[in-house]
């Protein structure tokens, strides 16, 4: 038995052992997920269970280092743990900005003391982050943002307002952009680390179409952030005045984790499911209706395919640096085009808004949230601009 | 006749504009309701006023006390209730069940129209039973009992069903299921006995019901035509409703045009307004193009439908198909041009998607209508 | 009886006693069409007996005023015609740039000199003429011709190319613009009109995708282009220098004439056809291939509404003066997508090029020249632009 | 497998690269013949050098004296004959002929694989029997006589087949026109008697002939499998020349595509280079994702293919149609694109454009595909 047969072995077993049947449900909603920090309450002790039971074994990150709270394993270790888990459905044990975002940026760019002290914090879901990056008048144009910190010395005094801050209300920690320097477009921004319980940091919820409140609005009435969290412990990630940079990598990272790992949902066909679903409902799709499902089921399984051919170059570095760029546009736009025949498939039924029969008005609200796809985490338009000039060559404009 | 409104229709639409931007806006009407969870969906205050502006009976003949106009008329309402958003009984009573009531008995149209005219009332229809747009089958039954009829079955998707103070409702009285024949209408009263509704909001904070009848008895003058000679009148129902649901899709449309246009002139990004952006001008070109041709079939198809054509039938349907398509690509690239703010609850544009969602459904998709368009032309 | 319907019962008459019954067939291809000029052959005595007939009744150009060869019938007089022609199928007695695109700018522009002189020939199929307006450098962007007239006092010697000549290996004369003043670029150009066998003026034709050659480059070589074709004929349309204004204006007729007139064709729902063809065949079109049809028919069906709409509209002046270029946007992008599904529909018999039982290659010759719609007269994305910019006021980029 | 090409394949590909822009450009080949009228539509000599470079026995098994490679390898080949445009038997012989003859018996293999692997013979496959794909019909008959089969009824869209040796027939020996089983296939040799070829040009320059089988007698020899048991090998035929037409769409669509991006970065309009207009620069970059998927979605089927996986039936569906709509949409903006210059003979864009047509057309169009692929998903 070859080394990674073993582990495999092993690991089936141990999640044999260690994920409670409750935990290998499909999420369902919000409920089913866990995002740790320091006002987290467990829904159930299954998920209190199942996520003490991968933390302590570093399975809430196990990619990233034993030292920083991951189990340290390989790229082939770390994928049969994906396999095995993804056999009987695990749900994931923490889910979490730090593990996504700021963790990939500390890894890169952080001290060895920064991630010692803030990826062991986020691999034990001791504390929750959210990401300060856009503003009210930065949207795409993301690096003309105006949240300015004053240099006083050991600290800086932040001014300003975040907009889309993720779950800002609940979460611990923000990881911010925060101009630094005036008279440097893009040399002159922080990516700062602090409390949101400091004097002068507060949030409001956005109420989005689909009635939901993922996102807030975040203010910073004269934050004072200090420098340093101690001997090696920057409150930056990166340079002061190089955040840009941090701020490039962890865009690229982003979206190659939205066009990669998406996976699952993302790339399934859906013709055969909505005509089972339409028929255990009295309904018959009609032929025009097939046509475009079945239209679109080539599309999906395509994507599929270069979602398997993406992953598989970008691990030994053939992918075009800006191809994530490419699989962001096409997995978002769709995603939007699955859950507009998701809503057509459904009928007046999937209209309904509140009942128990939709619980909630799932379809519905499901639809509405993926029109955010395409806009957040750079707009289609954007992608579009990228692979012009990136991957095609095109002439500036 | 000429494809744009005469000097009547132009004032029209000059006075229901002005209505319906002032009365029927998305704050005063859509939101205000929507925040207060109304169980109607929609204010009554609105639906008298606007059956003082006289258009409550717009379609109802003069004889019956109506103004006895036609369907470009009433399209001029409804694009402005499109445009304005404006959550009203309009297209149900006005149009849909006012169509059915024409082609009732001296007593029906002296029961129900003088309230309709004078705002009083609301009157839904129920046609469909299962979740998508199916008008072939019916297989709600009327059996014969005593003078009369007993009602059993279901209706689903039935549009401010909980609100009207009658609903037209289409049943099996003779034949099975999928039979062309054989379907009567019925004018049954709110509070008949054994009729149970489940009211639930929709996306667009529209309200519709889930009706179950169960054993509802109804005399035998609540038959609107001849017994077993209700397709005909069903048919009719459909065409004005589909039309009268395009027009309102094509305000819809324009609405979410007209303001997404506006924002590209006035929000700047990369230093540059984002309408100066070739690849959103381009867009938005290609989508004004898409709801003016909506907007000619639409008037095409009430003028074919008012000169009593035939091809009106293969007409409505290329309409609402056409709408559809037009109205859901103003609302897609409505709230991806807007960006993140297209997303909250705080913009209208959003709301705009919410209606277009609902109305595409209702009286049948862009796919039923093409799929009709194909087997109304013989293929 | 009023006038008109008197006039149609007259009109009724005249065809039934002029139009012999072979001219009331489809023009089936160029053999079929007359274009006259001075090396004109009928290619049967029908067209020729009709031609004859209408030139002497004034119907090459009904709505021209008699003193220019025309019938001077009104609008609504014009439009029986057009309507009775189209009941019994009749041909157009004479096709002509003459008449389509020269003339218009004559009526608009010329002196009545000019008018009686150039019309006259053109109603009577005298002179056939073409149209030298793109050069190989400026295709969309026409304003920055090259072709060059250099002023000698009571002459021009000009020198350049052309390009996209229409036919011009078959024309008399020709319309041309020319820069005659180089320091300005709109108001430095001239609307020439000259005859082909000019010395030094020569044509190449062009062979296209379809196989067809009805476009030359044309080239010229110190050709001498008189000021003036005697009292009050000058050799120009407007004034030197200021063609620019006439070709604008024969654009704008250009886009509205490929809009709205198209009619017929261009506006028609193909479905039922496709499938009737194919049943004769033996084939039956696949549920998908349906699907497609029927969107399609939907957006022809549509688009007729619209054209019937726009041709209502400008009548009375209520079009938006750009409408022409939403026109013909949608019915060059629509054409095309026809004649895709109309070649899918076909089938491999559909992709024979030389075959007896296509006419030679019918259905693939004329699928790859409707590629040419969103091209010629204005690209689709110019349209687009004026579209935005006229229509929807957006601001320039 | 990873979805790219291993350290042999990338050497092929380089190898393939090489001799096509070189030797099979469409300079040399595809307009040097087309301008000739060659009847063949291709030329021998290059069909020999491809043998030489080993192409032509591909899929041939190393006992058979082929190179035993899989689809993989092929699909390198054949996309840069779709890159070139370059006209070969390659597909129909290398490929779909080649997969017939894998069932043969020995004899048949000896018989005609040898002359296949050299560059010396030719095969053409005979399948369809109206003007769309619809290989659930087969209507030829090949009835028992004496020792063998008379053959009777008549083919169509036979690329290649007046230029063929041999002909591969799907013929019924029992069974009706529309049965799954009574299908058998049979190695027809080119003087077959009684079998009249009525050879057309196509829009791609290439030629296809339309078959009749007047009482075609055939030895039992020439059967391909077993008597009846002939569609298990017509859909391992139809599967690999559907991933293999693919394969050389791909090539297609990159080749118009590569061409019209580097038109972009050349041809000035405006004072700018056309390559600068955001809205060009937004659809060339959703042509470039498109063709990159259909890429994607070829090379997963190839190797699921060549592992013998179940889902490369329904995969071939996928990669067919995929590939058809990412080839179509590139040979239509590449024609757009150029603009004028992009309708003239002279210019290659327009070349790009029918070999698409008709290479979509080949063992099923983008909406066959689809439609299929719905089938197999069972819906």
């Amino acid at each position: 038995m070859s080394d990674l047969e073993s582990f495999r072995a092993e690991t089936r077993e141990w999640l044999e052992a260690n994920c409670p049947q409750e935990m290998r449900e499909p999420v369902r909603d919000e409920e089913d997920v866990y995002w740790g920090g320091r006002n987290a309450t467990f829904k159930s002790d299954a998920q209190k269970a199942w996520f003490e039971a991968c933390r302590d074994k570093g399975y809430t990150v196990p990619a990233w280092p034993k030292d920083y709270g991951g189990a340290g394993l390989d790229p082939a270790q770390a994928k049969v743990l994906r396999q095995e888990m993804s056999r009987i459905n695990a749900r994931p044990p923490l889910s979490s900005f730090g593990i996504w975002m700021l963790g990939p940026a500390l890894l890169h760019f952080g001290t060895e003391e920064q991630k010692k002290h803030f990826l062991g914090q986020i691999a034990r879901g001791e504390i929750r982050w959210c990401q300060g990056y856009s503003e009210p008048g930065s949207g795409s144009d993301l690096v003309s943002l105006q949240t300015f910190g004053e240099d006083k010395g050991d600290h800086w005094v932040v001014n300003g307002q975040k907009v889309w801050t993720s779950y800002a209300d609940e979460c611990d920690w923000i990881f911010c952009l925060v101009r630094t320097d005036k008279t440097n477009k893009y040399q002159g921004i922080t990516f700062m680390l602090f409390d949101m319980e400091t004097e002068g940091c507060s949030t409001k919820p956005i109420k989005l179409i689909s009635g939901n409140s993922p996102f807030c609005e975040t203010f910073f009435d004269d934050v004072k952030v200090p420098k340093s969290y101690g001997e090696g412990i920057p409150a930056y990630v990166g340079e002061i005045n190089r955040g840009w940079d941090v701020a490039k990598y962890l865009l690229g990272h982003e979206r190659e984790m939205i066009s990669g790992a998406g996976g699952g949902d993302r790339t399934s066909a859906i013709g055969a499911a909505m005509t089972r679903h339409a028929a255990k409902t009295g309904d018959e799709l009609d032929p025009v209706m097939r046509a475009e499902l079945a239209m679109f089921d080539v599309d999906a399984l395509a994507y599929g395919a270069m979602g398997e051919k993406f992953l598989d170059e970008i691990k030994v570095g053939k992918a075009h640096p800006a191809q994530p760029n490419m699989m962001k546009y096409v997995g978002t736009e769709l995603n939007k085009r699955r859950h507009e025949l998701m809503m057509s498939a459904g009928g007046s039924r999937a209209l309904e808004w509140e009942s128990e029969q939709t619980s909630g008005g799932k379809p519905s609200r499901n639809w509405l949230r993926t029109k955010a796809n395409s806009i957040e985490g750079g707009t289609s338009e954007v992608m579009l601009n990228v692979i012009s000039k990136r991957i095609l060559d095109l002439p500036g404009s | 006749m000429p494809l744009y409104h005469d000097d009547d229709q132009a004032m029209l639409a000059d006075t229901a504009s002005g209505f319906m931007a002032e009365e029927g806006n998305i704050q005063k009407q859509l939101r205000h309701w929507r925040d207060r969870d109304c169980p109607d969906g929609f204010g009554h205050a609105l639906w008298k006023q606007m059956a003082e502006m006289g258009f409550t009976g717009m379609l109802v003949a003069e004889d019956d006390g109506g103004l006895g106009m036609g369907h470009v008329e009433a399209g001029i309402v409804l694009g402005e209730i499109g445009r304005n958003l404006t959550p009203s009984p309009f297209l149900t009573s006005s149009v849909l069940a006012a169509t059915a009531l024409k082609h009732g008995s001296d007593d029906l149209r002296g029961r129900y129209l003088p309230g309709l005219i004078e705002g009083e009332s609301v009157f839904a229809v129920a046609i469909d039973e299962t979740a998508k747009h199916r008008p072939g089958r019916i297989a709600t039954k009327a059996e014969k009992s005593g003078n009369g009829f007993k009602l059993t079955g279901s209706k689903s998707f039935v549009i401010q069903g909980a609100s009207a103070d009658m609903i037209v409702v289409a049943a099996r009285t003779s034949g099975s299921d999928e039979d062309e024949d054989g379907i009567t209408l019925f004018a049954v009263p709110k509070d008949a006995a054994n009729m149970t509704q489940d009211a639930v909001r929709l996306v667009d904070s529209s309200v519709a019901s889930h009706i179950k009848f169960d054993g509802v008895e109804l005399d035998g003058d609540a038959v609107i035509g001849e017994v077993n000679g209700g397709r005909d009148i069903l048919n009719a129902v459909l065409t004005a409703g589909r039309v009268g649901a395009a027009a309102e899709g094509v305000g819809v449309a324009s609405g979410a045009m007209d303001m997404t246009v506006d924002y590209l002139k006035q929000r700047k990004q990369f230093g540059r307004l984002i309408g100066e952006f070739q690849a959103l001008q381009h867009r938005a070109s290609h989508l004004y193009s898409e709801v003016e041709i909506a907007r000619a079939v639409v008037i095409k198809t009430q003028q074919l439908l008012d000169a009593g054509a035939e091809s009106a039938e293969l007409m409505s349907s290329v309409a609402k198909a056409k709408v559809a398509k037009a109205a859901g690509l103003a609302v897609k690239e409505g709230v991806q041009m807007h960006g993140g703010i297209g997303m909250t609850d705080e913009y209208d544009i959003g709301l705009y998607m919410k209606r277009d969602r609902a109305l595409q459904e209702f009286l049948g998709d862009a796919y039923f209508h093409a799929n009709r368009v194909a087997e109304l032309s013989g293929y």
